[in-house]
């Protein structure tokens, strides 16, 4: 089904040169850290924690509703460490979802109400059900499917689970929705 | 000989033992299965999670054992099936729609070269290398006793009831429902959960004081909390639940069918001359006889019967000892052992239904002219 | 729309199932449409989804399909990651033998927390690292059932072994031997029975002084080795184990006691006690290829790579069949009263495609093109040049297929069928960059928008009379379209051929409203 | 309940500016409250142990009864080394030492935390009970088991919270004095 227009007030979203658009209602710490690569979407509430470490998105990616992009630690025997986080184009980041990965791949859907753990490592083209939990330093590979129960389907080839066009399909999605994602009309007046 | 040794190495057969509640899936020649896992499906059309054996139709069925088969094979054996030889373990007196689907599926879908039926009471018993036993195979929805003498099963004095660990769950949801939990706290996992971790079989003298009522009551055992992990609530498991839910197998009655008489019964069904070895080897299978306690009250009970029911005081002479076998390995995969037995020798060459026997008439034979396992060799 | 969300438009699949497109495949050489039902699945590749190495499939089969490296929580089934720790290595008399302590194996299930004096950092200047494997979801670690810390990450986790083996593998030896002895019994029997038929000895012949002579000659045996299969049987005994004392009177502790799940995890011993849980080797997973069930051809093949997202082959019905999108309809459904629905119909391929969409099956032969013969349609499968060249694929040529299914047809709408044909322009990936300008052309009325490879229809219909307030509204719909064939069975022949293929679509368009009354 | 909001941060605690504080809330010295972390204390007061790390969206509640009213002696007391992960919701009676909150999990009142226990991410606990020491809540099911190997501590990246957050958040000001306080009450 074609995605439905999403609209937006011309006041709530800041639209960059490289085509991001940002609502005004997120916190981006350190902003200095966070790279947008283009076309990216950050919607109202979404927390980056760019004070952190490094966050770096690729193009296209859609940041949901109060969403937390947090970069992971690791404790050592000496200190703790804070490592930058990667996410690659294409990637879907439902609303709500606590992500707190290592890297992740392009073309990932990560579902409303996920949390991924402290590095994770989510490969291309994998989807992350809504709700599902990852513990920390789980690896999603590509074409798997990680499901609410925690059980991992799916695997590249297998027709169900992952549509194994799911690079096609992630581009399309996350450009239709990028193309959908539109300022609410002035009101004839 | 070489071709066929090297084909074995090859392909070891599929040794599937698919159960009413849980399926044992492994290789020929391996000692324990690969997988143990729930006989559920989760429909790749619906992504619904549904027990293998709820079906409408036929094809119903038909579709769930491919959806189930497939993920047998690509998820947990990672093996194609194609051209691959299987051992099958059924139930003697299952439904036919069954296994003539179940080989629908495997030679018409997946294309397999052979099928080998073998039945569960007989193809366990192989575990002991004997070739006489009384085996009793307690399962998910019924316990069913087999007399087997010299690797024949005696078909008359077969004898099945219905309670298995599907009684035994309804009997705990019974008994908690009673004490004013809430039904819709306990789902299948919940009350199977219940049982493994809490439950076991009394002995004798407390079962029957508690029978007979009146003051001197044993103390129950000890009551548990259990936590309803799902809907996050606290159930408490009261000690006499916990050691009486199994009372269901022991109830006396005037049917004579609780599990001491069914064994009874059925060894009186056979031949005088063979009562005795009957007696002196008797063999508990399937995932609910692993229960604490069970063999020790079925010895108590049996003895009991022997010397106090005029019945079979009348029936039994001399001396019986009633003797029981240990299995190798754990009893709710001891059919899927002898299965894997089965599958590591020739006989998967010479006593299996081969594909182009099969596609000739689309027709399983029935088991009573397959496989036979006779260790003593006739 | 979330991308989860399970499409409206549904094609009947070659076998009679019902699918979303991006489920199904198409075959260029039958050319059909195909879904995972109705194909076979292969094993490509066995990796690690964790560490996410490749394994070649005889090691994986040595390995019982498990990772060599990777181990899985033996409480909750997740992975486990090691963790290091330094110990002093010298053999400081307090603290060292503190950090060892942990080691005393008590597998009663009275799991003793053990001092953790690990971490803490040691004032003995040589250390080494050692490591455990620690589970992140349930903070169960090797420690908690006392296995030894080890001196590298992977590789020397011990195996728990199968306590019965040695029994099993003396009861595969016995029955392999009887059921041979039968057999040659059988053969004996047999040869016996059967009047002798040769003039010549035969060194399998074993009676016969000649035969019997020359086999001593050449150091045969002169008779069967009859080793007769011995195995002592086991005994049955009177003595059973009894409950336990105290479980009348003892509060039982359920976090001590496993779960059926963890039993099962571990089939061999099925522990009951937590105690005993131990590291299981994570199963391998693979990557599957799919192969048309008709002409034997690949439709899906993977790169054998775990990390890799390619395809060698990737015959996906969306790059070949026109893809229907429902955009919405135009009027709220109310049974019977008439209505319009928006379909945006893309072409993924590069020639130009004509395309109907007509309420009842084409006829068979309807085939638009000039150049095409039916050969390439009625080509027989079987005798396609693989099947005849290879030895191996003769068990396949008489290879079972599954039945054809009716498709079940859910239609409970009655729909306008577009007066004429329409043509939607070849895929240019080039077009999307540029502005380019539709040239106002002549179109049919129901067209409602046209740009590049999309178009978009306006499709007439009326919902059943009889649907109750909330059912489901499923238009049901034949669409023809040409598709050129690049691939052709017919090696002679270079030019790709067209076809009138066609595809049966259902839409869900939604559920009823109330009648507007 | 208390006309206006007092909040009380002891010296080297770290609290940004950016997070929701109501009520009568003390925080010990060596906390970490992040951006958008919610603090609610509307049934009493909240005293918050040392080093406890509330991170974003994070909402740790003291919610009235129903019908009753703020009651300075009813406190609701956190002790120390407690690290509330993002977007978890506690509103447990009392909680201990060194416990863990992971993500989005939901601890209702009624529970009580006793030392080192973690409740995985994602898990709701309803139902009134005492989580023992060395409880872990953990799974799509919410088991519970003991933990045998001790929780890491947090202090590593407390240290390090308390370096980096100040270069990139306002934050609010120790404002309260122990030693001077003491002599006032």
């Amino acid at each position: 089904m074609e995605i439905a227009d999403t609209y937006y007030s011309k006041d709530e979203y800041v639209e960059t040169a490289s085509g991001n658009k940002v609502s005004r209602h997120t916190v981006l710490c350190g902003s200095q850290n966070i790279v947008l690569n283009g076309k990216v979407i950050v919607q109202s509430g979404a927390i980056i924690r760019g004070d952190l470490a490094n966050v770096r998105t690729g193009r296209y990616c859609v940041i949901g509703k109060d969403s937390v992009i947090r970069p992971p630690y690791k404790q050592f025997s000496k200190g703790i460490a804070f490592f930058p986080m990667h996410i690659g184009d294409h990637v879907f980041v439902g609303e709500g979802a606590v992500v707190s990965a290592a890297t992740i791949g392009s073309c990932v859907y990560i579902g409303k109400n996920a949390i991924i753990g402290r590095r994770c490592v989510l490969k291309d083209c994998c989807v992350i059900e809504d709700g599902a939990v990852l513990p920390p330093e789980t690896t999603v590979s590509s074409y798997m499917r990680y499901t609410a129960r925690g059980t991992i389907e799916g695997g590249q080839g297998n027709p169900y689970f992952v549509p194994a066009a799911m690079q096609d399909e992630m581009i399309n999605y996350t450009k239709s929705f990028y193309e959908h994602f539109v300022r609410t009309p002035a009101p004839a007046s | 000989m070489p071709i066929y040794e090297s084909v074995m190495q090859e392909k070891p057969p599929i040794v599937l033992d698919i159960g009413t509640a849980y399926t044992k899936l492994g290789f020929a020649a391996e000692a324990y299965p690969r997988k143990i896992m729930p006989t559920e499906v989760v429909m790749t059309t619906t992504g619904i999670r549904k027990r293998l054996f709820d079906y409408g139709t036929p094809e119903e069925l038909y579709d769930q054992l491919v959806d189930f088969l497939q993920t047998i094979f690509f998820k947990h054996l990672l093996v194609s099936p194609k051209e691959r030889k299987f051992v099958l373990v059924e139930n003697v007196f299952g439904p036919t729609v069954l296994r003539e689907t179940l080989a629908r599926v495997l030679f018409v879908h997946f294309d397999v070269s052979s099928v080998m039926f073998v039945p569960v009471h007989l193809i366990a018993l192989s575990t002991l290398a004997v070739p006489t036993a009384l085996v009793i195979d307690i399962g998910y929805s019924e316990t069913s006793v087999m007399p087997v003498f010299s690797g024949v099963q005696i078909m008359g004095a077969f004898k099945d009831q219905s309670y298995g660990g599907k009684a035994v769950h309804a009997e705990i949801k019974r008994q908690l429902v009673e004490t004013g939990v809430k039904e819709s706290l306990l789902t299948e996992s919940v009350l199977e959960d219940i049982k493994v971790r809490t439950c076991f079989v009394t002995t004798m003298e407390r079962a029957q004081a508690r029978a007979k009522g009146g003051e001197d009551q044993p103390t129950p055992a000890p009551g548990v909390d259990y936590i309803v992990s799902d809907n996050d609530a606290v159930i408490q498991v009261p000690g006499s639940l916990r050691e009486a839910v199994y009372e269901i197998m022991f109830e006396p009655s005037n049917e004579r069918d609780s599990l001491p008489h069914l064994i009874l019964r059925s060894i009186l069904d056979c031949t005088l001359d063979v009562r005795r070895a009957l007696v002196e080897s008797v063999f508990l299978v399937g995932g609910g006889s692993m229960v604490q306690g069970l063999l020790a009250r079925l010895r108590q009970e049996l003895h009991h019967l022997l010397a106090e029911d005029p019945f079979y005081a009348e029936r039994f002479h001399g001396e019986l000892q009633f003797k029981f076998f240990n299995a190798i390995g754990k009893q709710n995969f001891t059919a899927w052992l002898g299965g894997a037995l089965c599958g590591a020798t020739d006989l998967i060459q010479t006593r299996s239904l081969v594909k182009e026997t099969y596609l000739k008439s689309e027709h399983v034979p029935d088991w009573s002219n397959l496989c036979d396992n006779r260790p003593t060799g006739s | 729309m979330s991308f989860m969300q399970p499409s409206p438009v549904k094609y009947a699949c070659s076998c009679g199932i019902l699918n979303p497109i991006n489920k199904l495949f198409f075959c260029r050489h039958c050319p059909k449409l195909h879904c995972g039902f109705c194909v076979t699945h292969e094993i490509e590749s066995h990796f690690c989804s964790n560490c996410l190495e490749n394994i070649p499939s005889t090691e994986a089969k040595h390995k019982k399909n498990c990772c060599a490296n990777c181990f899985d929580c033996p409480c909750c089934q997740h992975t486990l990651s090691a963790r290091a720790s330094t110990v002093p290595v010298v053999r400081k008399s307090e603290e060292s033998k503190d950090v060892k302590e942990p080691k005393d194996g008590d597998s009663t299930g009275e799991a003793t927390p053990p001092v953790p004096a690990s971490s803490k950092p040691s004032a003995v200047p040589t250390t080494k690292k050692m490591y455990y494997l620690s589970c992140l979801s349930c903070r169960w670690t090797t420690r908690d059932v006392g296995i030894p810390d080890q001196g590298v990450a992977t590789g020397t986790w011990p195996d728990n072994e199968c306590l019965y083996q040695a029994r099993f593998n003396a009861l595969v030896e016995y029955f392999q031997a009887v059921v041979l002895q039968e057999k040659q019994e059988k053969l004996e029997f047999m040869r016996r029975k059967a009047p002798k038929q040769h003039k010549f000895p035969s060194l399998t012949d074993r009676t016969g002084l000649t035969v019997s002579l020359i086999r001593r000659q050449i150091g045969w045996n002169d008779k069967v080795p009859k080793a007769k299969a011995v195995i002592t049987p086991a005994e049955s005994t009177s003595e059973v184990e009894g409950l336990p004392a105290n479980i009348f009177t003892e509060q039982p502790n359920l976090r001590n006691v496993t779960t059926i799940a963890q039993r099962h995890s571990q089939p061999a011993d099925q522990p009951t006690a937590v105690g005993s849980l131990y590291p299981q080797r994570r199963s391998l997973w693979i990557k599957r290829s799919l192969r048309c069930r008709q002409c034997e051809h690949n439709l899906i093949k993977p790169e054998y790579h775990p990390t890799s997202i390619k395809y060698r082959i990737q015959l996906f019905a969306s790059y070949h069949v026109p893809e229907v999108v429902m955009v919405r309809c135009e009027q709220p459904l109310v049974p019977g009263k008439s209505n319009a629905i928006l379909l945006k119909l893309t072409n993924p391929t590069m020639y130009d495609m004509t395309i109907r969409l007509l309420t009842a099956a084409p006829p068979e032969d309807a085939q638009v093109s000039a150049e095409t013969t039916r050969v390439v349609k009625e080509e027989p499968i079987s005798s396609s040049p693989l099947l005849k060249t290879v030895g191996i694929t003769l068990s396949r040529q008489n290879s079972t297929r599954e039945v054809k299914r009716e498709v079940i047809d859910a239609s409970n709408a009655e729909i306008v069928p577009l007066e004429s044909e329409f043509v939607l322009s070849q895929r240019d990936d080039s077009k999307e960059f540029d502005e380019y300008v539709q040239l106002p052309t002549e179109e049919p009325k129901f067209i409602v928008w046209r740009k590049g490879n999309k178009v978009l229809v306006r499709l007439q219909f009326t919902p059943a009379e009889e649907l109750a307030f909330g059912t489901d509204v499923v238009l049901g719909f034949f669409m023809q379209y040409t598709y050129v064939n690049t691939v052709t069975n017919a090696s002679e022949k270079k030019e790709p051929t067209t076809h009138a293929l066609h595809s049966r679509v259902f839409i869900t368009a939604g559920a009823t409203e109330q009648k507007a009354t | 309940m208390p006309s206006e909001n007092r909040i009380k941060i002891l010296p080297k605690a770290v609290v940004c500016e950016e997070s929701n504080l109501r009520g009568d809330i003390t925080f010990s010295s060596g906390c970490v409250v992040h951006p958008s972390a919610t603090v609610i204390a509307d049934a009493g007061p909240i005293i918050i142990g040392e080093n406890c790390i509330i991170e974003e969206y994070a909402t740790i509640a003291h919610r009235l009864e129903p019908g009753a009213s703020w009651d300075v002696n009813n406190i609701l007391s956190i002790g120390n080394h407690n690290v509330f992960e993002v977007g978890c919701q506690v509103e447990a009676s009392r909680i201990g030492d060194k416990n863990v909150f992971e993500s989005k999990c939901f601890v209702g009142r009624g529970v009580t935390v006793s030392n080192g226990c973690a409740v995985g991410a994602g898990i709701k606990i309803h139902t009134s009970q005492l989580l023992p020491q060395n409880t872990i809540v953990y799974g799509e099911q919410g088991l519970q088991r003991e933990a045998i190997d001790k929780q890491g501590s947090q202090t590593l990246q407390i240290d390090f919270l308390r370096k980096v957050l100040p270069n990139y958040h306002h934050l609010r000001k120790p404002n309260y004095d122990p030693k001077k306080a003491r002599s006032v009450v």
